[in-house]
């Protein structure tokens, strides 16, 4: 059963093929929900377009497992565009995806904020201009851990991105106008904020090495989604220090008034375990409740991922009765499902 | 220079980044998200291929031609940052050449020079901000410096990617302003730009070229 | 931020409370479906016991997450009974949830089949018995990994747990009788064959070490759930290898009719990414198809885990048509929900 | 010997197998799931502890009495194949003794036969099967054949310790048929059964509680 190549920690085949053939797996698992177009590689809700309904897209590099193929279905995604590992798809996906799920009501382009998956969405935006397709794009920019300043990129797009797609897929799914589908998102990246932690690097299929290394007992703090070193690395403190730090953070920056309702997602990086999650979504709870903020909705799992890295990131969503309404609204994905 | 001059550019460049794939890989996991090696050699490759396409299809293909060509190949097989950009780069630069059959040595800076443009234009970067900028801007600069002075294209052209390698050092002691690497903040401090890095190898490799062919 | 003990990739306060600081998290996150009562240590579901219903009960050693607290809810399990990391819990807490679910209608343990397990939920079950509620145990033992024969304990308990409890849970919800729910227990774990590999141990928090040191490049073919080695071990080929032995594994042992409908669960152990667990979908799909079974219904992601290990186990239930009705029953749990 | 032996029976357990808890947990993770050693350590610290009190609240609690509330204490709290075990080991062992305020060396065997037969009832192994009772069923043995042939209860007891170590020695090069390192077929030759080896603890520290207690 010896395999020359096969010196990771992996199931794969030719590293060079990993995305494509777990977007197959996808598909054959989840055929009533979605299909996957090989040639050119989206996934695509299986009803669309869905006439007359706003369309969502997302995409971005692949790695992030469920996101953003295992958010396509009811209530949320019409298409995904998966990139190789940690790379930006391509605008030809884009705008593949975008023609595929058109319904003529439009089509909402959900970028997450970085230069590569900017670039590409905005290429792709352009083309499908040109084609006679109204396109809006929204750029997610919740992660505080980078300092939204004239230098740096801005920040980055993580947590929120889940929780966008979500919400504004409810609100297109009932009916709700590009304009007002195109605001939702907006909304709910502008009362996000999020912040991640990791206790090991993870490692990119393609080159089979680790891309930072972190002893043991070291925690790199505001990490994004591709095992990108973090702003700065600590000693590993106990979980209530950690999520001291983390919770400081998204609530100093959101400034929510005393008494706002709030969605907390804890969301694991890939390699921490629920038995880790649920432990952290304890203090994470008592934390927001101690800071004056009302925790009535929540999602605890590994939704926006790292590939196997170890860590975790909290994302605080100030929530409305609107958003609120969409939150709860029936969603049927490979990894969301409720109400249906 | 003409439309094999662009095709062996090409080629020169698909070996170069190939053959550096590792170290730009290890650069940009230092600062960024470790694909930058990965991304050119896919990029390159399919141009090569698709350049090679082109000429068998059409052994008359112009320059510029095959340029744009090469833009479009970037932006469809790349992704990340560095598709787009170098991908609107060599659009640029070939959509200078328009149809004609081959070009000289201020044609080329003028090619370049819309490229720079197009990065800058795209990306927003300037010089110091610790991107290809760094490395892409003074090449062209100096290639125009030379000529100017009377150079051949030849040592224009080593000047330009002598140029180059100096502004890839320059990234070095730099914090990042633009791209993944702004996110470390100052621990982007010490490290080499990865995309400048490459820009390096292009830039080296269109010299290399256009020496090869003149022997 | 500095503490001596968090020498560990994991978030952590005091090893010794993980189990505990977890549960506490998963009753604030799911407030609306369990309660975790922390003096009888065991999770129950908000609205038992239920009257007439014949109840489900299951437990085991925690670091199985989301198994089995996260399958407390509608449709699937009543009570769980979490004991420290991979160990048994105690017949304590077992009698404590069997009294607090029992409804009058008798109550179904669901036992894997570890000798500490078997041995706790015995005493259990007689203690209950002596307080007059009416019980019946269903072991459940699917990994073909470990021979059945006089000369071991017998097969593990593995991914058939999760089906079982879904599966079962959805008959007592409509009503069958103890009788019947245990029936169905039983059949699917009859009908139910395991067979899992490792690419990596886990680090269980009370130790802090590696269970077992497998170098990369290398698989552990035949393992469980308790981060224990396997039955052997092998240079890791492609996925398309590892998937030939595990299907081989299953199907053999299943010894199923060409033309049945199964149900493929693919289950990731913890640390291996959705990514990968849908490659290899991918070619469990192909593969059962080529072994002349059909996949009608599916189940990919890590839920019935060990930790942190890299690693997947696939389970192949044989369906019937009561199954297949029972499986796609409405079931609201934290970690399994459809249909409501 | 009376409740003070038990007491001190204990209190010498806890301290060994807290002593050896890494090593049991060694033993375990080659073999099984690496929790022996904390199940031990969990059970008899509770177990002290649970004693402290009874005895506090009765000085009089007769030694039967102890050895079945240290019982009932493993199997609340262990969990495990070792809580049940000897959890039940302990309270069979305890109901020989009734009320009687003190045991001889004849009784003694009879506690620990009964225990043993708790522990085969329950477990199903039987000597050979690479599980505590390759070290549980020749102490007992070796005690009741010293005793028999007139030596001391002290002198009978060292063999009996000397004999749970030989059993567990003996379960080194042996398969598996019980327990977690059964499903490692072949592969659990060659490794030191966990139980067995907290099984020669438990032995050797009931022949150090009686030397202790006699002096
Ligand atoms: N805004 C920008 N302007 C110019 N160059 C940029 C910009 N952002 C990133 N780059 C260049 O792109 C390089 C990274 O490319 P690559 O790794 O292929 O893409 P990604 O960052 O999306 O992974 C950086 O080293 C930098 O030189
Ligand atoms: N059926 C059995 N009969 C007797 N002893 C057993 C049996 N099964 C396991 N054991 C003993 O229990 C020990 C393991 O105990 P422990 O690690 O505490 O429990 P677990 O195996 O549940 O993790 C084994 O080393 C073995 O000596
Ligand atoms: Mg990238
Ligand atoms: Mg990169
Ligand atoms: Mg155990
Ligand atoms: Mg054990």
């Amino acid at each position: 059963m010896a395999v020359e190549t096969n010196q990771m920690r992996k199931f794969l085949n030719d590293p060079a093929h990993v995305v494509k053939e777990s977007l197959v797996g996808l598909a054959a698992a989840h055929g009533d929900l979605l299909r996957y177009d090989a040639v050119k590689q989206i996934i695509v809700r299986k009803d669309a377009p869905k006439k007359g309904k706003v369309a969502l897209i997302s995409g971005g590099g692949s790695g992030h497992e469920p996101l953003h193929g295992g958010f396509v279905g009811l209530g949320m995604l019409d298409a995904a565009c998966p990139g190789e590992v940690f790379t930006s798809p391509v605008p030809e996906q884009m705008l593949a995806a975008t023609k595929a799920v058109d319904g003529g009501a439009g089509v909402v382009h959900i970028v997450k904020n970085y230069t590569g998956d900017v670039l590409n969405f905005k290429m792709a935006a352009e083309d499908a201009a040109d084609e006679g397709i109204k396109v809006t794009s929204v750029v997610i920019d919740d992660d505080v851990a980078v300092q939204d300043s004239l230098y740096t990129a801005g920040r980055r797009g993580v947590g929120a991105t889940v929780l966008a797609e979500k919400i504004a897929g409810a609100a297109a799914e009932s009916g709700a106008d590009l304009a007002k589908v195109t605001d939702i998102v907006k909304r709910v990246n502008d009362r996000s904020r999020s912040f991640g932690v990791a206790l090991s690097s993870c490692v990119p299929p393609a080159s089979g090495k680790a891309i930072f290394d972190l002893p043991e007992g070291q925690v790199e703090l505001g990490i994004g989604i591709h095992g990108e070193p973090g702003r700065r690395r600590a000693p590993l403190g106990s979980a209530t220090e950690v999520v001291d730090v983390i919770v400081e953070a998204v609530v100093s920056d959101l400034k929510a008034k005393r008494g706002s309702k709030v969605l907390a997602f804890v969301n694991g990086m890939g390699g921490t375990p629920l038995l880790e999650l649920y432990l952290l979504y304890g203090e994470v709870d008592k934390k927001l409740r101690a800071a004056g903020l009302e925790p009535v909705r929540n999602l605890v799992g590994s939704y926006i991922t790292s590939l196997e890295m170890a860590g975790a990131s909290l994302t605080v969503l100030e929530l409305d009765e609107e958003l609120t309404k969409y939150w709860d609204a029936p969603v049927h994905t490979a990894a969301l499902r409720w109400g249906v | 220079m003409n439309a094999a001059t662009i095709a062996s550019w090409m080629r020169e460049i698909n070996a170069s980044v190939r053959a550096e794939r590792d170290h730009l890989v290890q650069l940009d996991a230092a600062i960024g998200d470790g694909d930058h090696g990965t991304n050119m050699t896919r990029g390159f490759e399919a141009v090569v291929l698709a350049l090679g396409q082109a000429l068998d299809a059409d052994p008359e293909s112009p320059p510029g031609k095959l340029l744009i060509l090469a833009g479009r190949t970037l932006v469809s097989t790349v992704g990340g940052a560095s598709g787009p950009l170098w991908g609107s780069a060599l659009r640029s630069g070939g959509r200078v050449l328009g149809d004609q059959g081959s070009f000289d040595g201020a044609q080329l800076v003028e090619v370049l020079a819309a490229a720079l443009a197009s990065v800058k234009d795209l990306g927003t970067a300037a010089v110091g901000d610790k991107t290809m900028v760094d490395a892409l801007e003074p090449a062209v600069e100096k290639l125009r410096a030379r000529l100017t002075d009377g150079a051949t294209v030849e040592d224009a052209l080593e000047g330009a990617a002598a140029a180059a390698e100096a502004g890839m050092r320059s990234t070095i002691p730099i914090q990042a302003r633009k791209g993944r690497a702004s996110y470390l903040g100052e621990r982007s401090v010490g490290h080499q730009d990865p995309g400048a890095t490459s820009t390096a190898l292009v830039i080296r490799a269109l010299q290399k070229a256009v020496v090869y062919q003149n022997r």
